[in-house]
């Protein structure tokens, strides 16, 4: 996504950090009905008519399952047996179970591992990488490398787990024809984590390296060439110059994609969260639990403990982003 | 063609910041009228309320016979060009030309024939194809005046219209616009923060400070006799030489010397704190003693072209004064300043405001 | 700062009112619909439609085939000759069993969907306590359910597969039973008969570590174990170890616990899977299954515990999924034995497990009757017969068992020598539930942890799930 | 010299993980393209060892796999128009008009959306779509699928529009064009590459969307290639790779032209109007 114009995802994390808002405050009357009341003379009106249609899809098609969701997260709910006909509330039964099993605290610890390693440094290093080492490449040798990029991340899931589970197969899967040795290491059995985080490396570095790209042609080419002319290396340089200059686009970059990764179902294709659990991040966990188990009040709770903790990443984030390097 | 009427104009945004501070100005049928101020005093505020774009929190703005307060920007009649341009990234540039008269119905070769009319009248025949992007920013800016052109407002407002350009070009950009307005006689009112373009292009300027205008009048009124310390200070290329002095007996005690009756005229009430303001450019200097003159060392020298500015320092007091390129005095040397007769205004420190 | 907290604030309070809304109107989560066993029962035209998870093209192709080809048509084209106008759809779905019963158990729950629905045997509890299907006799009149000649067909064994609290809840398509097979080249390498049969466990155990010392690069015995396998690793894994010990899953109100039986068969996990003896890899695969029986028909496989559909389906020579084309001469298979002789469930020297699917009635069908009347015609012989043109199977009909399987030996076996020996799952909403952690413990054990340990922490994981220590049986 | 040295050593270091890092990228792709056309699939990539069209015939033999990708495009074109229209104006309307607690709302929605998924709501949709009678119908799998898009589209989008300069519509507003005429004739193709972009994004989630597509509707004949893929690879036995392969590609296929046709059309690397 956005890999139009990516720099337009600043201002956003911009707004919120600083509590601004993006429309100055000098474009708004103090409550009185004008002529003008905004830019486009849209008015509070017309601008909620425009937002509602909007509003409404999500309203009833997201907020309101997702309310529900939280509501049945209380009670006994399962898809079957006694407790579908008649589910009984609870209370925080739900939530008591969870923070005491250690299956969820593994999953939790897993889906933790899974995104800072495959997102917040596999993409984000990677998507660095590429976006940096393509700038002085050929306009030809440039489109090809972002082609291949982008193509591992537009394909269908289903496509992209099957394409792993062939490169990965412990009898004729590319990697061990490779490394010549059939049958060789069932890799997604011995290493799923692995396995998972470099496949997700693979997935969903091209929205990394777009954004840096976006991100590193709005770097002032004066300030490169005063690092040059003062004779600092390429590390001193991208320390220098470019980090700071990139810092809120990273930033930016590295929220959205965790909150990507972190409620990803795509490693569940490839591994189905096995073995024996050793995989199963929390959207696996989700899907194990709901529709393997049928446990949907247990599934409920486990979505807002899910939900919490993303909001505590992205508070975590947007607070790092409020903080001015000195 | 009409006049433009501001009656006790005020806005307020959110947070009680008066940026508009019941304001009254007349701007006259066919007048280039140029609002001056520096960033923040309300100036593009004042113009964004007079096409609409902003609702005054109280007063009146009149155009013609109207009273246009509660009418939408369009209705008003005006054409705005703003300091970005605002050109339509996806249309040619006849299509923006031709946009106004497409919102007002007119049908498709009666609009571009017009907007090529117009295009043509202002050097932008060979362009009409273009898109702004492949448009220098010369271009860019005579393509937002043909807009404003093409829609025969009876008031034109531009906001910052040569901002954007490079100096050279704005010199150019400058007599190019002077006489457009000359040419078409609609009433213009144009924000700046430049004072030269101000002197330069406009009949009357409004000084302003603060959402209040320090100044209304001619370019030479408002150069000549700043109306206050405020005016005196932003007006000229050069800085107006400002100085503290007391009035005492017939002169105004300055810089270590008295100016005497004989080259001021004098001040009202004797013992009065007052500024003493003169320019550069009447202040005549002299290597060798002149009679009643401050005395002080030269202390740096700027070459402004024809003529360098020479800062002298007379008892703390830094003063400068203009000299032909030619008649320059060594740095460090003892010279000599007598103001120009009737070139001093005396202003009152207490409120800033002139006395004289 | 503070208009920020006030913002919070008034978000807080629009989602509590929303949480409000939906608590109320999720308080009809659990819904019942009363049945009129008469509703529309003289209807001269009528629509009715069959949900299962098979579909033409792909999963189970032939059953979805055969109810779009044989049943559909033949049943519109009786009903004319009744006078009435039947208009039939198949509603076929390709999913993983997991998805296709979250997707009907909603369709039930709204009291909507097809008005027959495939429904593996052991859903009907956890069915039937969801009060998402209903007995037969509730949906037609007892006369009505009562009175079908097909029932006299189904040996009662079956017909309780689909049952649940003594009651009928559908009709059962069939049945099966669990063998050995093993590969006679294989085993004629390692010096074993081509006529193999194992009186114990122990048997089986000397076979393998002779194959293993005997054929190198060959995984001697492939016991289904893990999760990944699903219900496969209890049907063909651990539950015939557990009849084969004495005691089966639930019996006299009490679920097994940590016993010795639950102990003994996880300790021939323990013992294949340290000693060599099963690959314990291909057990976690997702896939694992399906690539032991690629291995097995590729002869990288001597043993394997599977059901009868292994060989009528999997390596049948010309259309198997994992084809052998000298099934019947490599392939031999063998009765599963006990622990020693003796043992095994009801004193058996030899035990097997069997399962299967059926279908049943959906309680909000607006035809009930009619639905009957389709599921007794997809039951009937001729019906019967035609589901099993070109591959024969265990039916749940003897009329049609002693006719299509006379020519086939190994059906001929399972019919005569295993089922008599078999024994069926307990048909109670939790079983899937024991089930899983019964998978766990398999896995456990195959991937390193003591039987001992494996089987002690199954029992803290079935308490809860099964109401309590008092329901499980341990020691 | 020394920096000469090390910065020539950065380069060929740079150039080789490039290259390292190109191959790894191309390597599970390259699969999806030979295979379908090798007359022995097999998993290791290698170029066909006899090429063949047959493995696409075997695709035509399945009765629901051309019609699922023509339920695909439905349901992709669908929620994208949808989506588009709900989300362009909603973020305008977010962008140039300052409504209460719009952050917050817009951040709170966008983790909404990202944390419930349809594993774990499926029981609430599936209920609230039977209660709006369209199960079994396209419409409800679109609606709950926007339902779903939105939060991040209308996020994404109006990031976009908050870079367009407000000036475009105050100088068409000064002209007399009505919002509606301004939305039409400047912010919708100022904004066209976002809508591209966000249009393109929408269709890429609708057509590798499993389970609401799966849960909401009945009838095969209107399920999607998402579903029929799952089918494929759900099948028992070992896996059909003709089949897979072949299918993957024409499933993956739509995707890949829509991309380029948006990314040749409106150049995503589009960046606002004209630099002020």
């Amino acid at each position: 996504m956005g890999w139009a114009r990516l720099p337009a995802a600043e201002p956003a994390l911009d707004a919120v950090a600083t509590g601004a808002t993006a429309a100055p405050a000098a474009t708004m009357p103090a409550g009185r009905a004008g002529p003008a009341t905004d830019v486009v003379g849209l008015g509070r009106w017309r601008a909620l008519g425009f937002v509602t249609p909007g509003l409404v899809l999500i309203g009833v098609f997201l907020v309101f399952p997702a309310l529900w969701t939280l509501y049945i997260g209380v009670t006994d709910y399962r898809l079957t047996g006694t407790a579908a006909r008649a589910p009984q509330i609870v209370g925080l039964e739900n939530y008591r179970r969870a923070l005491t099993d250690p299956t969820f605290y593994r999953s939790m610890w897993l889906t933790l591992v899974f995104v800072l390693g495959s997102a917040v440094l596999g993409q984000n290093l990677l998507g660095f990488f590429f976006a940096y080492a393509l700038r002085p490449a050929r306009p030809a040798v440039r489109r090809l490398v972002e082609a291949l990029v982008l193509l591992a991340w537009i394909l269908p899931s289903s496509v992209v787990a099957f394409l792993w589970i062939a490169m990965l197969d412990r009898d004729g899967g590319t990697v061990n024809v490779l490394l010549g040795q059939v049958p060789g290491v069932a890799w997604l059995i011995e290493y799923p984590m692995v396995a998972i985080v470099v496949f997700n490396i693979w997935r969903g570095t091209a929205f990394s390296m777009m954004l840096y790209s976006a991100a590193l042609s709005g770097v002032p080419p004066s300030q490169l060439e005063t690092a040059r002319l003062a004779g600092a290396s390429t590390g001193q340089t991208l320390r220098d110059v470019i980090l700071p200059n990139i810092r809120r686009y990273a930033l930016t970059n590295t929220l959205l994609i965790t909150l990507w990764t972190f409620n990803d179902f795509t490693p569940f294709l490839l591994t189905a969260g096995g073995p024996n659990h050793r995989s199963e991040v929390v959207a696996a966990y989700i899907y194990n639990t709901a529709i393997v188990g049928g446990e949907m009040g247990y599934s409920g709770a486990i979505s807002l403990l899910v939900l919490l903790v993303n909001l505590l990443l992205a508070l975590v984030y947007l607070r790092v982003a409020r903080v001015r390097p000195a | 063609m009409a006049d433009v009427e501001l009656r006790a104009l005020t806005k307020e945004f959110p947070g009680g910041v008066r940026a508009l501070d019941t304001l009254d100005l007349t701007v006259a049928d066919g007048e280039f009228f140029a609002l001056l101020g520096p960033s923040g005093c309300g100036k593009t505020t004042l113009l964004r309320t007079i096409a609409g774009l902003e609702a005054p929190t109280s007063g009146q703005v009149r155009i013609g016979d109207r009273d246009v307060t509660g009418l939408v920007p369009g209705a008003r009649d005006v054409a705005m060009v703003f300091q970005d341009y605002a050109l339509f990234p996806h249309m040619t540039v006849l299509d923006n030309i031709a946009y106004p008269l497409k919102i007002k119905r007119q049908s498709r070769p009666e609009r571009s024939g017009r907007a090529r009319g117009v295009g043509a009248n202002l050097g932008l025949a060979a362009l009409m194809d273009r898109r702004p992007a492949a448009l220098s920013g010369g271009q860019q800016q005579r393509v937002a005046l043909a807009r404003a052109v093409a829609c025969h407002p009876s008031v034109f407002l531009f906001d910052e219209p040569l901002s954007n350009l490079d100096a050279r070009l704005r010199l150019e950009a400058r007599t190019f616009l002077k006489r457009l307005q000359r040419e078409l006689a609609v009433t213009t009112i144009f924000v700046t923060h430049d004072q030269a373009e101000a002197l330069a292009l406009a009949d009357r300027i409004a000084v302003m400070e603060a959402g209040r205008i320090r100044q209304v009048g001619t370019p030479r009124e408002v150069f000549g006799r700043p109306a206050n310390t405020f005016v005196a200070n932003f007006i000229g290329s050069t800085p107006m030489n400002l100085l503290p002095g007391v009035v005492s007996g017939g002169g105004v005690a300055v810089a270590g010397g008295t100016l005497t009756p004989s080259t001021i005229t004098p001040p009202t009430a004797p013992g009065e704190r007052v500024i003493v303001g003169v320019r550069p450019e009447y202040v005549s200097l002299s290597t060798t003693p002149v009679d009643g003159a401050l005395t002080g060392e030269v202390s740096i020298i700027e070459h402004l072209g024809a003529v360098s500015l020479v800062t002298v320092e007379a008892d703390g007091a830094l003063i400068g004064a203009t000299v032909p390129e030619d008649r320059e005095p060594v740095p460090g040397s003892r010279v000599w300043l007598s103001p120009a007769p009737g070139r001093v205004l005396i202003y009152r420190e207490s409120d800033g405001e002139l006395v004289t | 700062m503070q208009q920020r907290i006030e913002r919070y604030g008034r978000a807080a309070a629009t989602i509590a009112v929303l949480v409000t809304v939906a608590a109320t109107t999720a308080g009809c989560l659990g819904k019942k619909t009363s049945s009129d066993t008469t509703k529309n029962a003289d209807a001269k035209e009528f629509t009715l439609s069959i949900g299962v998870n098979s579909i033409a093209g792909g999963k189970n192709a032939s059953q979805a085939e055969w109810l779009s080809n044989w049943v559909i048509p033949k049943f519109v084209e009786a009903q004319k000759a009744k006078g009435r106008t039947a208009h039939v759809t198949l509603q076929p779905s390709g999913a993983s069993d997991e998805d296709y019963k979250s997707k009907i158990a909603l369709d039930l729950k709204t009291g909507s969907g097809a008005d027959i629905y495939a429904l593996d045997g052991i859903w009907v509890g956890e069915f039937a306590d969801a009060g998402y299907i209903k007995p037969i006799e509730d949906l037609v009149g007892k006369d009505k359910a009562d009175d079908w000649e097909g029932w006299a067909q189904i040996p009662p064994a079956v017909q309780t597969n689909m049952a649940y609290n003594g009651k009928r809840y559908g009709v059962p398509l069939g049945t099966d039973g669990r063998v050995i097979y093993f590969n006679r080249k294989l085993f004629a390498q390692a010096g074993l008969p081509a006529d193999w049969q194992p009186r114990s466990w122990s048997d089986v155990l000397s076979a393998a570590y002779r194959i293993k010392a005997g054929v190198p690069g060959v995984i001697p015995m492939q016991l289904n174990a893990g999760t990944a396998m699903g219900e496969a690793t209890t049907m063909q894994g651990i539950l015939p170890l557990l009849v084969g010990a004495g005691h089966q899953i639930w019996a006299d109100g009490k679920w097994q616990g940590n016993t010795q039986a639950l102990r003994d068969a996880l300790g021939m996990y323990q013992e294949i899977y340290r000693n060599g003896l099963g690959d314990p890899v291909i057990q976690q695969d997702a896939k694992g299954r399906d690539k032991s029986f690629q291995a097995f028909a590729e002869g990288r496989i001597a043993m394997l515990l599977e059901g009868d559909y292994f060989w009528r389906a999997v390596i049948e020579p010309t259309k198997g999924i994992a084809k052998m084309p000298d099934r019947d001469q490599t392939v031999g298979y063998a009765l599963i034995p006990a622990k020693t002789p003796g043992a095994g469930i009801r004193g058996q020297d030899f035990v097997s497990m069997s399962g299967g699917s059926g279908h049943v009635l959906n309680p909000a069908s607006k035809y009930p009757q009619q639905a009957w009347e389709l599921l007794q015609f997809l039951n009937s012989k001729d019906a019967t017969i035609a589901s099993v043109a070109g591959s024969p199977r265990l039916t749940q009909r003897q009329d049609v068992n002693d006719e299509v399987l006379k020519n086939n030996p190994m059906l001929l076996f399972v019919s005569q020598k295993v089922l008599p020996l078999t024994a069926y799952r307990p048909g109670f909403a939790v079983y899937p539930r024991v089930s899983q952690a019964l998978q766990q413990a398999t896995l456990d054990v195959a991937t390193g942890t003591p039987a001992v340990d494996a089987a002690a922490t199954y029992q803290r994981t079935v308490e809860p799930i099964v109401g309590g220590v008092g329901k499980v049986a341990s020691g | 010299m020394r920096s000469t040295a090390r910065a020539v050593a950065l380069r060929v270091l740079a150039y080789v993980g490039l290259g390292v890092g190109t191959a790894l990228f191309a390597l599970p792709l390259l699969w999806l393209l030979s295979t379908p056309f090798d007359a022995a699939p097999r998993y290791a990539v290698r170029p066909p060892s006899e090429f063949t069209l047959g493995n696409f015939g075997e695709i035509g033999r399945n009765p629901y796999a051309v019609s699922s990708l023509v339920n695909s495009v439905v349901l992709a074109l669908g929620t994208m128009v949808v989506v588009v229209v709900a989300a362009a104006l909603a973020a305008y309307a977010l962008s140039r008009v300052r409504l209460p607690g719009r952050d917050a709302l817009l951040y709170a929605l966008l983790l909404l959306s990202s944390v419930i998924t349809g594993t774990a709501a499926m029981v609430p949709i599936f209920l609230l779509i039977f209660q709006l009678n369209l199960i079994d119908t396209r419409a409800g799998v679109i609606l709950v699928l926007s339902g779903g898009l939105l939060p991040a589209a209308i996020f994404l989008l109006k990031d976009f529009i908050d870079t367009i300069p407000r000036s475009y519509e105050e100088s068409a507003r000064v002209f007399g064009a009505s919002p509606l005429q301004i939305l039409r004739h400047i912010v919708a193709p100022v904004a066209r590459p976002g809508l591209a972009t966000i249009a393109v994004w929408t269709m890429v989630q609708v057509w590798g969307s499993f389970l609401t597509p799966f849960i909401l509707l009945r009838d095969p004949t209107k399920q999607p290639a998402a579903v029929v893929v799952r089918t494929l690879y759900t099948e028992g036995g070992s896996p059909n790779l003709a089949l897979i392969s072949s299918f993957s590609l024409l499933y993956s296929v739509p995707v890949v032209l829509m991309y380029l046709f948006a990314w040749g059309r409106y150049g995503f690397r589009f960046h606002g109007g004209i630099k002020s």
